[in-house]
């Protein structure tokens, strides 16, 4: 089955001040195959399909499409050359909709209106060929994340384009809509289009491509069928040593009750949650995206003014007005959406891990010590091995997963007792998410208590000992997550309760 | 001689001081002396700052029209320190020593206008006054010296009075919602011609020309015209350009050690018809 | 059955009420005065109203779409008074046609705009300081070309479009509901539209679509600027003169209007539906403190405080 | 050898440039502008300037922080009126002790501040909207107490802080440098600074890492209150009399001195530095073209080209 080579990149390089992002990096890509691109964070990924459509310059290196060489000097030369790209980070208009995101730039014209009728219409064929039940007339600012990421999806298999860039597609889908995405990856394929796909998830990369190309560091490591090799292998390419399991044996060691929730109640958000936690444990919360995981979190965190219901903070009722009184309570939530609500992208790496306890660095009780606020970055850089060229680059210079590690750091930097995990893995190398789960070990035989929310499910399963899910903003049940499995949570999730 | 003459300007913003500036200009050109003109916009700090900026330039007299008669002192005084002689034209200075002041009185052309109104109206009837940028010296005088006149007179009464910003546009806007809620208007006073005119628009629109009076301030070009025309009343006339060159005048003198009269008034006409 | 009719009226009022919230305030407002002047609700003042509106009305739907796109615009004062001279000028000192002038008038308030689009799209300078600059600039021209004297003497053709009229309605306000609709359908109904949505709500995403974000960005300035030179002509011919100083201020009411009619600064949100009620806000409480005669430093202190109240309303009901 | 000294000589000079990139057009200006004018760069002229400059930027230091948050303050001017007539009438109406008089009057900038801060943080109206209806009040209530007139006659203790001298330096100069290091060491020190670029950058990623956001902003307009009182104060002693109407478009001066600087209008990066210099390029244009005698129409058209031009300059260095 040799097929025709669409794409070939040679030699690419491209230097950010500061940091080599990609140095003479090869990739080809075959007509009809999906092609893996995959790496630790900060390995050069995203940044290579940047320069392939035209959005960065590269230094050196050539591209030939089709057998001629291109020079784009924007997407839309891209575009018209047969090229879309699904961002990692959403690039998408929050006040105009579903639609009109989709279609952005390319509307079907009556005259000179925009012919919304059939954009309507088109809309709903793009999305229900996704499978996805999203009104084309719903404003982006009001979608949750996943949602959004589908309609970045839709809006790029919309072009019809020839090769398909896919850059962490799955890292906010639930695995039903990851599903729908890899049977439209097969159909896709059958019409021999290429596919670029990035993923941090070795499984799908197993599930789905053809071939693997591993970066690391910026530099082409190899690439391989990937019927011809397994994960251990691959992970030994992209992080240069083994690592043996996904998921560590987590030794659970629950105490004391810490947390204790009755009738918390917000309005359309959250309907009457009840549970409790205990130091030294991890509380899965699973449930369909849009189940209310994410309000439930943010609704202990003292995000929402209105709201009723008890809070018991270890046995003592506590009032949580503002996310500043769970965190001096020492509760810490972690966003799920971290370019919006974790980071502050224009400040430093340094300035924004510190960001939650300046007022305990300071020198004659007045001023930042900036040595200890340096120090106290360089120390979590070091832990979670953040690639950065120093603590002083600007946060928006990072990676993706590499910015998810500086909110991480900002929260470990509080030294908190309660922490919310809302999908801390999203984006996140296989490396790396060892680490945050070696990570979590350590906070629970601190006798932290750990709420984890996560839309991976074998994340769930794996991490908890216990589990409760949701099911339109209401807790549907509980399970023990040793006898959890797969099956019982999507029941709950789904809405049916367990006989 | 290279004589060195400094104006500082209130504002050029505004015909008034446009001509003012000009018949400077022109009797400098004539006498063949060097004239230096700032614009302080209207702005007392900046004609302090234009004031210490002419200094620099070591002026051999300062003509200032002050924005404001009390702000401008710190800048006589900086003229006084460094030697300079001060001449102020059309706003007097409340302190500093000033060698001359050449204006007219505002306050008397108030009285002036109001009483040509009553005289107009045998002493009866229903007056609006457009009021100046409040705050401002010329709102105050000639708001002050008009309504001194009107509370001669038992039968005259102001019934609105409102401020439309020294401006054409606003004159006529504020004209027309005092149009609206008074139907019976006898004459108008505004603070100056602009709103004047702006007035004569809106009441023209309204077709209500024949029952209203109006009479501004300044005679600036157009208003004579309109008064020509016999759709103003009257204006006061204050004739800067005449200020703005015997200012000119006097400043010479100063610097050629002549004695000159500490106060020149500029009489104020009123223009009819 | 009488109960439930009322019921469904209520709820019917409350819909209404709800689809124009930002108007709450200006009901207030409206509602208020009509209590306290009896001159207030009549139709004479009403339309006065409206004429009065109207000329900083049309400036705000252009603001309206500068801020859409992110940015700002003060030289809208400075474009409109420069257009108006220029118009003028043409007029009377060169004796050209009315029409002619008219659309050399336009012109150049359009070039004036497109000369600000340029420097901030092109020469990505930020929009405030372009536009500052373009303020002190305009007015310099302004003033040079009427060297600081008022221009008039113009003929009734040239009057008809300040102080005409069609039926009982002033030229004005026609010319005004033409350009709102005109806009509106422009912002709702056209690519040009929503991509001034898009690039208010995020640039690069828009870029990365494949839109020439510039090229939209210079369009919307030199409309900005058409449309001040359409009110500079306007006021020039309603005032009978063209004025040097005309429309100095502007900007900050424009900009109020935009901002009090739910646009945000920010851009990417915002409706030029919104900027009428804004700017009949403002055009409503000027007219309320005349007719209420009230005395001139105590208007400054209400006309703050009520503009404070109505926006505070208006964010208020939206936020149920 | 000796290319090599000036090979490195080049390099620190470009190094030093390359540092102080927001002060290129300053430096361009100032350059050009001494070989036009012999009166330029002397040390009278010089001090002259910075005595001129320091009541602008004192506002503006505080309007930075403002911007900085992503907000606007419209209402500096007036609080600056309101607070000198407010000192103003202490001392010559009430008989108050100076410095008892000087706290009042940076007392009620102060509270004025505070109210517009309220507004936007806890109200959560539009910074636009707030201050613009503070600017009008603010400005009604200063008439109302000054009933339109000036207040002046004032003892010596008071004229020092605004005409008094500290050795050859002014004391505005000396208030001034005051606060440049104190603003300074605030925004970069202190946790309070810290949280003013965080805010200005992603305000609900602040408010989640456990910040009171709306404290922090509500401080910050009260400090702008403040510092525009603190000139108001400085403005009043150096004019000898308080104006009604003093501060009037101070607003966009200070705005403009802030975007000049570099502080980006949506907030979270710029510095009080870059303002200063923005400030300085405004006064040093002002001073400038009053000492190249340039007619008053002409200044204005060639006050917005340079200032365009600046921003230019500043702006493509550095991109570089
Ligand atoms: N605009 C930029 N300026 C400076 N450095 C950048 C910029 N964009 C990316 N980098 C750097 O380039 C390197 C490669 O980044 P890239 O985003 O391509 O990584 P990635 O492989 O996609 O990682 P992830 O899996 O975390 O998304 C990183 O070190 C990153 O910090
Ligand atoms: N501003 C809004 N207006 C209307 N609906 C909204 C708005 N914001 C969120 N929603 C809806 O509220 C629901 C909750 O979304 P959210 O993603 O936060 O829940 P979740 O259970 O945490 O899901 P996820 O799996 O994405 O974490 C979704 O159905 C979303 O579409
Ligand atoms: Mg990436
Ligand atoms: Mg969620």
């Amino acid at each position: 089955m040799a097929k025709e080579t669409v794409l070939e990149m040679k030699n690419i390089t491209k230097t950010f001040p500061g940091v080599k992002a990609l140095d003479k990096v090869d990739f080809s890509l075959k007509k009809g195959e999906v092609h893996a691109l995959v790496g630790e964070n900060g390995a050069g990924k995203s940044t290579l399909m940047k320069v392939l459509n035209g959005i960065h310059p590269r230094d050196e290196g050539k591209i030939i499409l089709k057998g001629e060489p291109v020079e784009f000097e924007n997407t839309k030369e891209a575009q018209k050359a047969g090229l879309a790209i699904i961002h990692q980070e959403l690039e998408l208009i929050p006040y105009l909709n579903v639609a009109e995101n989709i279609f952005l730039g390319r509307e079907d014209r009556n005259g000179i209106f925009i012919n919304y009728q059939k954009l309507y219409q088109k809309t709903e064929e793009v999305l229900d060929m996704l499978g996805v039940d999203i009104d084309p007339k719903a404003q982006i600012k009001d979608l949750n994340i996943g949602s959004q990421q589908m309609v970045e999806i839709a809006k790029a298999v919309s072009q019809n384009a020839d090769i398909l860039v896919m850059d962490e597609p799955t890292s906010s889908l639930t695995n039903q809509e990851i599903d729908i995405l890899f049977e439209l990856i097969a159909r896709l394929k059958e019409q021999e289009i290429a596919i670029v796909y990035i993923s941090h998830r070795l499984e799908e990369v197993f599930e789905i491509c053809d071939r693997v190309t591993v970066l690391r560091d910026g530099q082409f490591v190899g690439e391989v069928e990937t019927s011809n090799t397994n994960e251990d292998q691959l992970i030994k390419m992209m992080v240069g040593r083994t690592i043996e399991d996904r998921f560590p044996e987590m030794n659970f060691n629950p105490t004391d009750e810490i947390l204790k929730i009755e009738n918390l109640t917000v309005p359309d958000e959250i309907n009457s949650a009840s549970f409790s936690l205990k130091k030294g444990e991890i509380l899965g919360i699973a449930g369909l995206m849009g189940s209310g995981r994410t309000e439930l979190a943010k609704a202990i965190f003292g995000v929402f003014k209105e709201k009723s219901g008890d809070i018991y903070y270890r046995g003592k009722k506590i009032e949580i007005k503002s996310p500043a009184d769970a965190i001096n309570n020492g509760i810490y939530y972690l966003s799920e959406n971290r370019k919006e609500e974790g980071l502050v992208l224009g400040l430093s790496v340094a300035n924004n891990i510190s960001v939650s306890v300046l007022k305990s660095m300071l020198k004659a009780n007045t001023f930042i010590d900036s040595n200890a606020e340096n120090n106290l970055a360089r120390k979590y850089i070091e832990d979670l091995k953040i690639k950065t060229p120093s603590e002083k680059q600007l946060v928006k210079n990072l990676s993706g997963g590499n910015q998810q590690k500086v909110v991480i750091s900002k929260l470990l930097s509080t030294k908190p007792e309660v922490v919310i995990f809302d999908e801390p893995t999203r984006g996140i190398d296989v490396g790396a998410k060892r680490e945050i789960y070696n990570l979590m070990q350590e906070l629970i035989d601190d006798g932290v208590a750990v709420i984890l929310i996560s839309s991976e499910l074998p994340e769930v399963l794996n991490l908890s000992n216990r589990i409760i899910v949701m099911h339109e903003k209401k807790i549907m049940g509980e399970l023990d997550a040793a006898e959890a499995d797969q099956e019982a949570v999507m029941k709950l999730a789904t809405g049916r309760r367990n006989q | 001689q290279d004589l060195r003459i400094g104006l500082a300007v209130s504002t050029l913003n505004n015909p008034f001081f446009v001509d003012l500036k000009e018949g400077a200009e022109s009797m400098a050109e004539e006498m063949g002396v060097e004239i230096l003109v700032v614009d302080a916009q209207d702005d007392a700090a900046a004609q302090l700052s234009s004031v210490e900026d002419l200094l620099i330039k070591q002026i051999d007299v300062l003509i200032v029209n002050p924005v404001d008669g009390n702000a401008v002192v710190s800048a006589i005084t900086a003229a006084n320190d460094a030697g300079v002689p001060v001449i102020t034209v059309d706003r007097g200075a409340e302190g500093g020593e000033v060698v001359s002041h050449i204006a007219s009185d505002n306050v008397a052309g108030g009285e002036m206008a109001g009483d040509f109104i009553a005289e107009q109206l045998n002493e009866e009837g229903k007056v609006v006054e457009l009021e100046g940028i409040p705050g401002t010296s010329a709102a105050r005088d000639r708001g002050k010296g008009f309504n001194q006149a009107m509370d001669k007179y038992e039968g005259m009464e102001v019934i609105a009075r409102q401020p439309a910003g020294f401006d054409r546009a606003e004159g006529m806007t504020v004209m027309e919602n005092i149009l609206q809620g008074n139907p019976e208007i006898d004459a108008v006073f505004a603070h100056n011609d602009n709103m004047a005119l702006g007035a004569m628009e809106a009441i023209a629109a309204a077709g209500r020309s024949d029952e209203i009076m109006i009479v501004g301030f300044d005679a600036i070009d157009d208003a004579v015209a309109a008064v020509n025309a016999g759709d103003l009343a009257a204006t006061i006339a204050q004739k800067p350009a005449l200020m703005g060159e015997m200012a000119v005048e006097t400043a010479v003198k100063v610097a050629n050690g002549e004695e000159v009269d500490e106060y020149t008034p500029v009489p104020l006409e009123l223009i009819t018809e | 059955m009488n109960k439930l009719n009322n019921d469904i009226q209520k709820k019917n009022i409350l819909e209404i009420l709800n689809k124009f919230k930002t108007g709450i305030g200006l009901l207030i407002l409206v509602i208020v005065l009509s209590f306290m002047s009896p001159y207030f609700l009549t139709i004479p003042n009403i339309l006065n109203i409206i004429r009065q509106v109207s000329i900083i009305a049309i400036v705000s739907f252009g603001m309206t779409m500068v801020i859409l796109t992110g940015g700002i615009d003060l030289s809208v004062g400075s474009m409109l008074a420069f257009s108006g001279a220029i118009s003028a000028g043409m007029m009377v000192n060169s004796g050209l046609n009315v029409f002619l002038a008219i659309f050399i008038g336009l012109a150049a308030g359009t070039a004036l705009g497109f000369f600000n689009g340029l420097a901030v799209a092109k020469a990505k300078l930020p929009a405030f300081i372009v536009t500052l600059a373009m303020m002190t600039i305009a007015r310099g021209f302004t003033l040079i070309y009427t060297n600081g004297r008022p221009i008039s003497g113009f003929n009734e053709t040239f009057r008809f479009f300040g102080a005409g009229y069609l039926g009982r309605i002033p030229i004005p306000v026609v010319i005004m509901f033409m350009f709102l609709v005109i806009i509106y359908i422009l912002l709702k109904k056209t690519p040009f539209g929503r991509y001034i949505y898009a690039i208010g709500g995020n640039e690069t995403a828009t870029k990365l679509s494949g839109i020439n974000t510039e090229k939209i960005k210079v369009a919307v300035y030199a409309l900005n600027g058409f449309l001040a030179a359409v009110s500079g002509i306007i006021l020039t011919s309603r005032l009978n003169s063209a004025q040097p100083m005309s429309g100095e201020g502007y900007e900050l009411d424009a900009i109020a209007a935009v901002v009090l009619g739910g646009t945000s600064l920010s851009g990417g949100s915002g409706t030029v539906i919104g900027t009428i009620v804004g700017a009949l806000i403002i055009a409503v409480l000027n007219n309320g403190l005349n007719l209420l005669n009230v005395s001139s430093f105590y208007q400054l202190v209400a006309k703050g405080a009520v503009i404070l109240l109505a926006v505070f309303l208006d964010r208020k009901s939206q936020q149920q």
